[in-house]
Formats: C-alpha cells, structure tokens, sequence
C-alpha cells in the first residue's frame, strides 16, 4: 500500500518570462534563480522537481514565499504548462491529456482550494459550493442537498444566498473548501486553504479534513506556512526553496535530521513537545526501571505532564504488546525540545 | 513635383477606366445573382410583413398592454412600466402610431438579430487572436463604410423595401455588440478562470457560467449601443424604401417643418429609450450581485 | 477685381455639379472673384441661404420643392431670383412618369396612361406581387403631393397598382437602375433633366394636356377629394442668389442673368459625365474646352477673353 | 372605438397649429440669437479652417511622413507605421488626396473635441449617481434623434458650413466615449479604490492614478466607438456644407457611380482604421501590465 | 505615558445590510447576530465596541473568521463608516473630520495593509510601493529613493519591475507591507499582514516590524490569527467575538485567566512554554534554596533548558536588583505549560 504512488513528478522545469525555452538553456547550465532574473528577466519557478505522493497520504509542501509551491500544485492540474517534464496522475501524463480528458480529470479526480480563494463574485455561496458539481452534471436536487451539507460543514449556514463579497476573508476560504471537497474528488489541491482562518476554525478544519481523511483516504497535496499545521497533518513534508526540492521526509525525520541549515531555520519555531514522539529521543530500557509506561507515540509535552504528576524519575516506554521499548528522564526531555544548533546540524550533514 | 502639395495621382482616364470596369462588374454580377439573392431572403421578408401587420393590426390598447407587461416583467419596476405605457399613449396622440409600429417591427427584428449573430461573433473572438484580428477589420469597414455607398448596390441587388433596409442597419448596428462583447470576455478576471478550469468546466460551461455572466455589464452596453445604432439608421433605411418614422422626418427635412421632425425624432428617440430601458433593466437583475457590497 | 468672396451652392446631383463648376471658373478667372463651392443638399442649402444669405449663388435650384422658403425670403428682401437656368424650359425640362423604351417597343399600348392601366401585371410589385407598382416620388418632396393626388385621379388603385415611396432619389434610381438593367417592367415618377434621364433610355407616359386652373385648385393641393386627370407643371429651375451679393456684384449678376443653358449642351454635359463618370470639375473643364460658343454668349468679350487665358 | 386599431389621435388641424407654433417660435428664435451664437462660433471656425489649410498646402509626403511618424510613435510598430503609409499613399494614387485630408482634419478635430468634451463627463457620471440618471436620457438623445431632424434647425441657426457639421457629427459621436468612461470607471474593483482611500487619495488623484488607468479598456473601446462613429457621419456632414469625402460618395450615390462611391468610401474607412489603430495601439502601450500572465 | 491613547473607539455598532437603522433598534434590543440574521438578513459586524489603544504600542486584533476585525480596523481610517458610535485618533472624531482633513489622516497619520493585499495590478511594484508617497506630494526621487530602500527591507530586489500578478501571494503581501511601511504614518492598520508569509519571512517581518518598533515607536494595530505572532508582538490583545469584544488584556493574563471558554478554546494550541514567563508560575521564594538563578522574564522553555544542564532539583527566581522573589520545581514548569480545564476556566469566570 505505502508504494501505491498517485502523483508522480518528474524532472519539472517551469521557467517564466517571454522566452522560456531560451531560458531553460541557461538553467540546465546551472545557472540560479537570482542570476537568471537579473541576466534574462526570467523567474525559476520549479527547478528539477522530482517528487512522488503516495496515494491515500497527505503530502503538505512548504518552503518560503515564492519558492514555487503554487506553481507546483497548479501543475498537478495543469492550470500551469510546464516547461519541461512529466507529472504523472495515476500513471497518465497530464501533459499529454487531450481536452475531454483533461477535463474528466480535473472534474471528477483532482480538486482545488486557492490560495487566494478564487470565487465566483456573480454566484451565491450555495451556487459557488455547487459549482465542481454543476460540471460533473449531477442533478440540480442533488447538487443543492451536496452544497448545503458541505456549507453546513464548514460552519456556514445561514449565508447560502450571500455573495462572496458580503462575507469576511476566512469565510470565503471556507466557502473554496467546501467547493472543492463537494466535488468528492480522489485528489484534493489545497493551496493554502486554511491561511485566512482563525485558530479555532482552523483546529475544526483541521479536523474535518483528518475525519474525511479516515473516511474516505484521499490523496491530498497540501501546501502551508504553519509548520504546527505541516506536523499536525502532514504524512511528509517536502521542503522547496528557489524551486528545488531540498528534503522531503517523515515530519519527525525532518525534524530531528534537517536536510541543511535551511530547512533546520525553517523548523526552528516549531513547538517541539507538542510534535516530537519519545520513540525519537528515548535511550535503550534497562530491565530494573519502574515507573509510568507510555506509548513510543507519546508526545514529549504529553510525557512531560506524566512525569509531573508521577513520582518516579523516569518513564518506561513499551510497545502494544507491552515489550519495554525504552526509558526516558525529565533531562531527556528536555533536551528532545531543544532545537539543533547550527554545528550539529553541520556535522550531520557531513555524515550523510 | 516632389515639393508640391498635389498628389501624384492616376491620370483621369485609367481611373475612369478602373471604375468602370468595376461598375461593370457588380452590373453582371447583381444580373446574374440578384434573383438567387433574392429568393434567399424571401422568409425573411414574408416575417418582416407578418410582424409588422401585427403590430398595426392588433389593437392599440393591446399593443401598449403587452408593451407594458414585458417592461415590467424585464424590469420588475412599476416605474418603468408607467413611463413605457404613458410614452406610447403620447406617440399615439400626437398621431404617429403607425409609423411608430413599423418602425418598432423593423428595429425590433434588426436588434434581435444583431444580438444573436452578434454575441456568438464576439465570444469566437474573445476565444482566437486570428479570429479577432481578421474580424476587427471587418467591423470597422462595416462601421464607418458609409452607408450611402452600399445602399445602392443593395438596392440595385434586392431592390428597395424591408430587406435591403433590414440589410443595412444590421451591417451598421451590429458591430458594437460584437465589440463589447469580446472586450467584456476578454476582461473576465484570470482568477475566475482558472477556478472554472480548474474545476473541469468544459468550453461551454466556461463561457455560460463564468465568462458570460462576468462580462454581462459589457455585452449590456454593446446591446445599448447597438440599439441605439439601429435606431439612428431608421431614417437611413427610410431613404430606401422602409417604411415608419423615418419617412415623416425625411418630409420634414426636405419642407423645412422643423415641429413635425422634433416630433418623429422623438418618437423614435422614445422607443430607443423604451427598448434600451427593458433590455438594461433586465440586465441589471442578472447582475444582483454588483448590488451588496460596502 | 472688388468682387471679393463668393460662395456658390454645390448640389449633389450631375447638372447641378456643372453649372456650380462652370459658374465657379468665370467668376473667379473672368471676374476675379475670391469663388469658393460649397457642398450641400438642396433643403440645407435653401435654408441657409434664405436665413443666413451664404452661399451667394445657387446656380441650380429645382423651386418646386423650396418654393415657399424661397419665395417668403424673396419677399422679405432676402433673396433674389435671377432667372431660369435652361432655355426654354417648358421643353428641356419636366416632371412626368416615364416607362423604359423596351416595354414601350414590346407594347405599344404602353404609350398612354389607359393603356398601361390594363397591364398592371407588367409591373409588378415584389412586396405585393399580386399588384402592379408605381414609384412614386420619395417622400417629402412637393412632387409627393402631386404625384399622389394624379395617381388617385387616373384611378391608378382600381387599377391593380400600389403608389410605392422609394424613400430617396437615389434609392428610386437605383431601383430604375435595376430594372432597367434586368429588362424588367417599371412605371416611375421622375423628371429631367438628368443624370438618370441621360443614361437610362425610357420615355413619358403620355398624360392629359396641362390644366393650371385645376392644377392650382386640387392638384396641387395635398389630400384634395376630387382630383381631375392632370399632366404635370411646367419644371422651375432657377439661379437665385442672395441680396447683399446682387446689390454689391452688378456685373457678376448680368453674367448670371444671361448663363442660359440650351438643353442640347446641359444633355450634352450629362452624357458626358455619365459616360466618363467625370465630376463636376472636370464635366465644366470639358464644356469651357468645348463648348466655346455656347459660354461666349454669356460673357462680354473682354471677359471672355480673361477666362479663355485661364483655360 | 376601442377595439379598433386606430389610435385616437389629437385631430390634424390641432397637430398642424402645434407644429406651426413650434415652428414660429423656432424661426424666432434663430433669427434672435443667431449671429450671436454664430460669433461665438467663430474661433471654432477659424481653428477648423486653418487646420484644414494645413494638411492641403503641407507637401503630400510631409503628411505621410507626419502621419506614419506619429502612428509609429503612439505604437511602436513599424508594421502598423507601414501599413498608415501604404494606406495614404493608395488614398492619393487614386486621386483622393484633398478630400481626404479635408475629412481628415474635420474628424481629427471632432474627435478630439468629443473625446475632450466626452471623458470628463463620463467622469461625472462615474461619480455620481445624479449626473448618470440626467446625463444618460441626453445621450440616448444624441444618440438616436435622426441627425436629419437637427440638420435644418442647426442650419437655420448658424447656415451650412464646417460649424454645423461638426456639431452634428460630435453630437452623434460623443455619445460613446461618454457611456464606456462611465461603465470602465464604475468596473474597477473596490479593493484598488479602498487601497486609493486608505492611502488618502485625493478625488485627482484615485481618478488619474487609479480609476482611469484601470477603466482603460474600457475607455479605449469608446473612443474607438466614438472615432467609427465620426467617420459613419462624413456623409451626413457633406449635405451640410462639410466639403471632403462625403461630396464625392453622395455624388456616386446619385449619379450610380458604384466604383466612385466605394472607392470614396474606401478612403474613410482607411482614415477609421488609421484613426483607430493609432489611438489603440497607443491604449495598449498604457496597459502593459496586462501583457505579463501565466 | 501608558495612559496616552492612540486610538479610541466608543459604542461602535455597525450593521451590514439594506436598512441599517432598522436592524440597529433590533440589536439595542439585543438580537444576536445569528437571530438577526436569519430574521432580517442584516449582518452584525460590530457590536457595541469600546476599545482604547495606547500610543506606541501594538494592540492585537484576534477573533474567529467572520467576527468583525477587519472591519474594525476599517474604521480607523473610515474605509467603512459606522452605524453608530465614535472613532477618536488623537482625541478627534474621523466621522466628523471634512473631506479634506480625513485625506490628511490618510496620507500622512494613518496607513494600512490589507488582508487581500489590494494592490495595484496595473502599477509595477515600485510604483505600488511608492503610491502613498506619491499621494503625499513628495519629490519623484525622493520616491524611488524610499520605495526601493523598502523593497530592499521586504527582500524584493529585483522585481522592482515587476506586476503584482507576476509575484506569489507572499511577495505580494511584501509589496503591501512595505507600500504602508514607505508612507512612515505614525498609526499603522495591519489585517493579517503576515499571513501569507512562510514562518522564516515570518519571522523576518516580524523582526523588522519589532526593529522599526524600537526606533520609531509608532502605534499598530495588528490583525492576525496565529497565536504565536500575537504573543510574540502583542502588548495587548483584544479578542472579539460575533462583533462583541470579549476580552482586552496583556498576553500573560489572557493565556492565565482567559475571560471565558471561548478565549480559552482560542488559546488552547499555544506554545505555553515559549510564552509564558516563569514570574507567572513561580512560588514563594525559600531562604535556604540554592541553584541555578533566572529572571522572572524567563520563558518556561528557557527555564527548562537551564533545569536540564543543571542537576538542582529547583530554580531561583530573583530580579534585576538581586533580591530573589521566588523558585521553581520541574513540576511547578511542567504545570505551568498545561492548559487550564474546563472546569478551572469555569470556577475562575465565577470568581471575577
Ligand atoms: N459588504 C458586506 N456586506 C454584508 N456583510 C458584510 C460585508 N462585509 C462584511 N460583512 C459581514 O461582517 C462580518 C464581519 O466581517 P469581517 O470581514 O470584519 O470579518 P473578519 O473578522 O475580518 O474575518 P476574517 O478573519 O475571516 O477576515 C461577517 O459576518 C461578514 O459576513
Ligand atoms: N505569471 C508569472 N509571471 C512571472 N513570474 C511568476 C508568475 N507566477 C509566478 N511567478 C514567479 O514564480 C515564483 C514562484 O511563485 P509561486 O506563486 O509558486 O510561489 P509560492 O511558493 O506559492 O509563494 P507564496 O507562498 O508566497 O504563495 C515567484 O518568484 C514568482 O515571482
Ligand atoms: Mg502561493
Ligand atoms: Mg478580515
């Protein structure tokens, strides 16, 4: 199962500006992306991507503003043309899709959130979530009933006959959400679909999503600047920077074995109690120990509140059949939450 | 020579020459073709008489009734309505009922059909550059040819009545529908597309549900322009032959009654604005969401 | 030489054209006028000049539609009518209904008017086949009135014939160029003389002699309840000029008082454009050429002299 | 009675009293203002005249060179500046040279005028929902009085000449220009306005830094609307006194000169497409953000 | 000092809708937003808002999605005018300035980044940078001169020529940011001006905006959804609701003794340890305690660090001055990072 890959990329080049092709040349002689702006006028935005999303996963795609994440999401539907490379959808290059294809797939298969929401000013809420539906060519009942469950889900009742305009910033996110989860595609494209909403929405968001993810096990491709969010629902994580991909790992591998300083930067805020598991951090058991038994899936701030409330100066980690795992002390801990420091990571990097 | 003002033209003779040859040549061509021509636009001949005897044979009351009623259901204002019933009891009054009728028949018939060829033009060329870049020209050439230059030909080809007067106002009033409406398309904003794409929308579904709706304050006023247009011609059809109110403005050019001109130029003013007012008004009900906002 | 500045009418139609043109040359070379044309249809042109006094000259103007204008200017001092444009014109010039010569020549009986009123079927009516059509005269003009109340007095109706507006002159001649050319059956109002008159080979429907009385009492007259079989006036055209010229211009105005045409070179320049497709311009370069003696007559010698210098 | 088709009318002695009324009161009046209004006319006249003078006595390559200059300026394109070039130098071949510079400089002043005249007030009618409401019947005015209806009282006022052609045709044409200021204007998204406000925007300045810059499309489609507009009244222009190409198209139109005619006509709608591609290229260049996209 | 204020806002009812008036006598009824809604279709934005905001500080704006922050921020610089109620910036009314001194406010006192970035598509990013600049009547130079030295700041060099649509939405965001930056307004509107920014550049924006903070002390008001900026910026947060503000209080005390269970919910995902100081949870002091000493400002993490390299089983807390004035057990630190229960939360709204 964990090899059943649903989009693959390969090689992906996209290269903006009047004379791509031109372009391109420069950067297959290793030309960057500041050189090739200030040289040519031409931005890189993908740069050699290679990157295969396994089915039923979530892949979150992060990287700084501008690194190329929208680009790169807007290929797997293929709002964009690439400028070189294959993105492959099931197998099927979405390249080489004729028009009726094309389209079955990106109405039936492929969903989409945009960043910047996308709506259509001149429909209703209850028209815009019924939009994907209107082109599958469901029936008008039915396509009413979808709409008014999916706005019903995303904490929306009572504005179905609002205009997009009417309604705040993260409400309109929520009515993209719900447009693109009615449409009960395999794959799900969010682009930054939860950037505009509140915490709190956000967490119920959050969780509407995980819920469908257990239901129904989509194919998500989800891009995000919160890297509590990235932790929370990510399956991998893949890093962009410039346009090239420079690590796409496990959340906990990212974590505790950054690619480079980079990506180490880029992780450096994360709330590491809340994300890091003492399987990541415990040392071997010793047979004498006593104490609270947890999980290999325990977080360390879960960890640490077990600590504070038991007596004991360590904690025994033991798997489901209950064989002892390992152990941990408070010092432990605390030295799991503590970000590398720039020599560490470094040294790692000589090592791999 | 070269530092004159006089332009090194053709001598007189091969001109001449030149421009008989081609009066020559659409004599021929209109001989051999006219009837075949002719016969083609038989139908539309027969519905133009149809639905003008209609409209002057129907009682008047019932002519402003159902006038009156489409405003209404166009607009959903009982103002409007009122200004449409009272505007046409005054044409009636003032003793141009008649002519107004026909002038309504032609006008309405010429719109009609300038909408319906002239939308589709436009959405081809929002959709190719060569489409538009070969019917730019066309449109202009239509525009500002001077109507008087092919109003003979046509005469000479169909003779004078509805049909060549159908002919010229459509070729005069169509082109800024069809203009609007590719400049209204063409303004649709990327983001709106993209969602359309992105969701699978096939071309039709785009142009319906997206496109068209987006652009409709545009295409609106291509409709407006075109009626408008339409309605300036009426005295220009009147010239060959089509009956309505261009005839009495004609009359009181040609006698120096400059009431009797002021009245027929109203009335016909009056229905651009009756015809302009109900299609704008049921356009704007199409738009209600320009309305909210902050 | 104090003539100063002239501006002379230039209507739309051919004869009109070349008398502007030919009108323009002698003023300006035998007069030494400043003379500009100026282009304009027959109603802006009356008005103008019967309010504003500009232009100067209208070298050309057909009085039965302006009559009124024209005259009430006249009485109020305004304007002043110099005179015919054609000699003679109760020959050279008319208003009537003319057929094409071939119908005549097939038919004979087509020569008078009761003999076409038992052919409606040759002229049949293409918005309204089962009837016969006469082109009327288009809307507006004072000829409407006559031609309507004629067509009512020859029972033209009862006849099997419908009176069709043609809108415009041009649309009634590109409707006689058409049927024309088609060899097709026509019965049109029109009068000469003119372009159409020139190219088109047609002849007058044979009428009743010319009653003034009854003319003035009904014909004339729009509407009037019992109009009598009638011909049609006698065709006014003349040269009307402004009063502050007449009065400041005494030898221009003797050159315009003596311009009279003779039918034969007014034809004469008709074909010529006609054939040529020439322009006012060119048809008054070829008459002054040509027609030598005609023009010298108009002119005392000296100026005569003058403008031949300038051909 | 009322079930009978005729409308009861306002019985014919009564209509004609009214019109003679009407009439009387007219002719008064011109006689009365008249020379007043013509003198203020005067400065108009003059500028027309001497512009005129200009294009006729200049060299006829001078104003190719200036034409295809400026067009090549306005575009940047060598193939748009060829095409004005061959496009004159085919006007002047075929011995069309002075009348057309005539219309030229007739149209190049009535546009300008229009487009002058014509922003500005669809400024005002953007901006206010009182000047739309009053302004917008003016134009449907405008726009569909026959010009036949107008052409004999303007003549009565101010006799036939350049003067009243050329308030004929701007009164025809500016229509356009006005309605799609309006529209571009009321299209612009409100979030560049309220980024305008926030960031203290005088009225100025959000109309020229924001909402004329943005409603350039818009406003580029009227004028061209405005200029095809124009040129469609060359014709009418000429029965009024305008000398140019109108002159030699009625003259075809009543002589049956098929060729003449086209060729005439031919030339003004060379000088609406030269019109036209200069001012739009020149449009284009203003919105070169438009250009970039995925 | 801490008693001059910047901006006060007084009874502030605005109500979205046909008929405001009317709906307003309904909400003096005190109809709710959602019985409004369903009854009359209008749509409470605020709700009887009193807020004062001292000068040179930065009031953080926070609230679910749809809960009226953005436009009350908009009322600041009447972008909305209000059904009721009163705005003061420096003791002046806005609703009551005249055209051309609200202009002024515009230009030279108040300036504002926009949530939807609302820049201008058919000016370069130069141009859009020195747009207020330009409204203020500065010299073109001086213009360029400004705009690119903020373009710089915001990291864009090289798109100077640049359209906005050809930049992602965080560049865009950027070009927002230093467009409001460039007019150096003394009052400065932020709506959600980061969030379109990855953590790193994040973090970037927010240093500058810290940066410019300590030198030119300007006032800010500052919409944001993520907790962590809100804390990390904040010197007060105010926390609206359905248009009501629920609670506005200096970030410590909000996380300690959240107003009710909706600020609570609000909070629950925060990095306690990262922000709260070790003087909210320390005990009283002992005489005889000996161990690691560290300021009451210490974050919770930090003290847990410090715990972990040292092998004292408490922590001495003591002021700038030396005088101790409290200590700390692993327990109390681990406690501390807890999030208040349900029931706690409860027993506390009971107290107050
Ligand atoms: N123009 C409008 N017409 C009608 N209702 C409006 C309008 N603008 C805002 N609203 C309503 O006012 C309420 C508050 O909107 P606002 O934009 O202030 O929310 P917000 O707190 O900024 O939300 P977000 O975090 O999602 O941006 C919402 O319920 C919205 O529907
Ligand atoms: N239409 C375009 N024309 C030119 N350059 C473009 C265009 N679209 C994107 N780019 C460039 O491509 C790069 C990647 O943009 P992209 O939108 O993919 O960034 P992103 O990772 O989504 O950033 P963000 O998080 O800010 O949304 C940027 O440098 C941008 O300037
Ligand atoms: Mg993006
Ligand atoms: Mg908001």
């Amino acid at each position: 199962m964990s090899t059943d890959i649903a989009i693959s990329i390969r090689n992906l080049y996209k290269v903006f500006g009047r004379n791509p092709a031109k372009a391109m040349e420069k950067v297959h002689q290793g030309m960057g992306k500041d050189e090739l702006l200030e040289k040519t006028g031409h931005v890189i935005g993908l740069n050699n991507v290679n990157l295969d999303m396994e089915r039923h996963r979530i892949q979150v795609v992060m990287g700084l503003s501008g690194s190329g994440k929208s680009t790169l999401i807007r290929h797997i539907n293929r709002l964009i043309a690439p400028t070189e490379g294959e993105i492959l959808v099931d197998g099927e290059d979405v390249i080489k899709l004729d028009q009726q294809a094309l389209r079955d797939l990106r109405r039936f298969k492929i969903s989409m959130v945009f960043q910047k929401f996308a709506l259509f000013p001149h429909r209703t809420i209850l028209e815009n979530v019924g939009y994907g539906l209107e082109n599958q060519g469901m029936a008008r009942e039915k396509i009413l009933e979808t709409s008014r469950q999916w706005i019903e889900r995303v904490g929306l009742n009572g504005f179905e006959d609002h205009y997009p305009q009417q309604l705040s910033g993260g409400m309109q996110q929520r009515v993209g959400l719900a447009r693109a989860l009615a449409t009960d595609a395999e794959i799900l494209l969010m682009d930054e679909a939860f950037s505009a909403l509140d915490p709190l929405i956000r967490t119920e968001m959050q969780n509407v999503m995980l819920e469908l993810q257990n239901e129904l096990q989509k194919t998500i491709v989800f891009i995000t600047h919160d890297l509590d969010e990235a932790l929370r629902i990510g399956d991998t994580i893949a890093i962009l920077r410039d346009g090239v991909i420079v690590q796409n790992d496990d959340p906990q591998n990212i974590l505790m074995s950054p690619a480079d300083t980079y990506v180490a930067s880029f992780m450096k805020d994360i709330n590491r109690a809340r994300v890091l598991r003492v399987r990541a951090i415990m040392n071997k058991p010793q047979e004498t120990d006593s104490g609270p038994v947890i999980k290999p899936n325990t977080t360390i701030e879960t960890a640490l509140q077990i600590f504070a409330e038991s007596s004991s100066d360590h904690l025994i980690v033991a798997d489901r059949s209950g064989t002892r795992v390992g152990r941990l002390t408070v010092e432990d801990l605390i030295r799991g939450m503590r970000r590398p420091s720039q020599s560490e990571i470094q040294a790692q990097q000589a090592v791999t | 020579m070269f530092w004159s003002n006089e332009f090194p033209q053709l001598d007189n003779t091969t001109l001449r020459e030149l421009s008989r040859a081609i009066d020559r040549g659409y004599l021929s061509f209109s001989r051999e073709f006219g009837p075949m021509i002719e016969t083609a636009f038989e139908p539309l001949l027969h519905f133009l008489i149809w639905f003008e005897r209609l409209l002057l044979e129907s009682p008047w009351w019932l002519v402003i009734l159902a006038t009156g009623l489409i405003s209404f259901l166009a607009s959903r204002s009982w103002k409007l309505m009122t200004g449409v019933v009272l505007a046409l009891c005054g044409i009636g009054i003032l003793g141009m009922w008649e002519d107004t009728m026909r002038t309504m028949a032609m006008i309405l018939v010429c719109t009609l059909l300038s909408v319906i060829v002239g939308i589709p033009i436009g959405i081809l060329m929002a959709r190719s550059e060569r489409a538009k870049n070969t019917i730019l020209p066309v449109l202009d050439v239509m525009q500002t040819m001077p109507s008087f230059v092919y109003l003979i030909p046509v005469v000479m080809l169909l003779g004078i009545g509805r049909v060549p007067g159908l002919i010229a106002v459509v070729i005069y009033a169509i082109s800024p529908v069809i203009r609007l409406t590719n400049l209204g398309i063409r303004l649709v904003e990327k983001e709106a597309l993209e969602a359309a794409d992105a969701f699978g929308a096939s071309r039709m579904q785009k142009l319906l549900k997206v496109q068209l709706p987006l652009a409709l304050p545009n295409i609106m006023a291509g409709i407006n322009q075109t009626i408008m247009m339409a309605l300036a011609m009426v005295v220009i059809a009147s010239m060959i032959g089509v009956r309505g109110l261009g005839q009495p403005v004609l009359q009181a050019v040609t006698n120096q009654y400059f009431a009797l001109g002021l009245f027929n130029g109203a009335a016909v003013v009056i229905l651009a604005i009756i015809f302009d007012r109900i299609t704008q008004s049921f356009g704007m009900r199409l738009q209600k969401h320009q309305q909210g906002g902050r | 030489a104090e003539c100063g500045n002239v501006t002379i009418a230039e209507m739309n139609w051919a004869s009109a054209q070349v008398a502007a043109r030919v009108d323009e040359f002698i003023l300006k070379n035998g007069y030494g006028c400043d003379a500009e044309i100026i282009p304009g249809d027959t109603m802006p042109t009356a008005t103008s000049m019967s309010e504003k006094g500009r232009p100067d000259i209208a070298p050309e103007l057909w009085m039965n539609n302006v009559k009124e204008p024209i005259n009430r200017a006249v009485g109020e001092g305004r304007l002043v009518i110099v005179g015919d444009v054609l000699e003679n014109p109760a020959e050279n010039a008319g208003e009537g209904w003319w057929i094409p010569r071939y119908m005549l020549e097939k038919n004979p009986e087509l020569a008078t008017i009761d003999g076409i009123k038992k052919h409606p079927e040759l002229f049949k009516d293409p918005e309204d086949p089962s009837k016969g059509r006469v082109l009327g005269c288009p809307s507006g003009w004072a000829c409407q009135i006559t031609t309507d109340n004629l067509y009512r007095a020859y029972d033209l109706e009862d006849a099997g014939f419908n009176l069709v507006d043609p809108g415009s002159g041009a649309a009634m001649a590109g409707a006689i160029g058409r049927a024309y050319n088609r060899g097709e059956g026509l019965l049109t109002y029109y009068w000469a003389p003119t372009s159409v008159l020139a190219r088109y080979d047609m002849v007058r429907v044979g009428l009743e002699d010319f009653n003034q009385e009854e003319f003035d009492a009904c014909i004339a007259i729009a509407d009037c309840p019992d109009p009598k079989p009638n011909n049609f006036p006698v065709t006014e055209i003349k040269t009307v000029v402004a009063t502050t010229f007449a009065e400041k211009n005494p030898e221009p105005m003797e050159y315009l008082k003596n311009r009279l045409w003779t039918g034969k070179d007014y034809d004469d320049m008709l074909i010529y454009m006609d054939e040529n497709q020439a322009d006012g311009q060119t048809a008054a370069e070829h008459f002054l050429k040509n027609y030598e003696s005609s023009w010298r007559e108009w002119v005392p010698a000296d100026v005569a002299e003058k403008v031949k210098a300038a051909l």
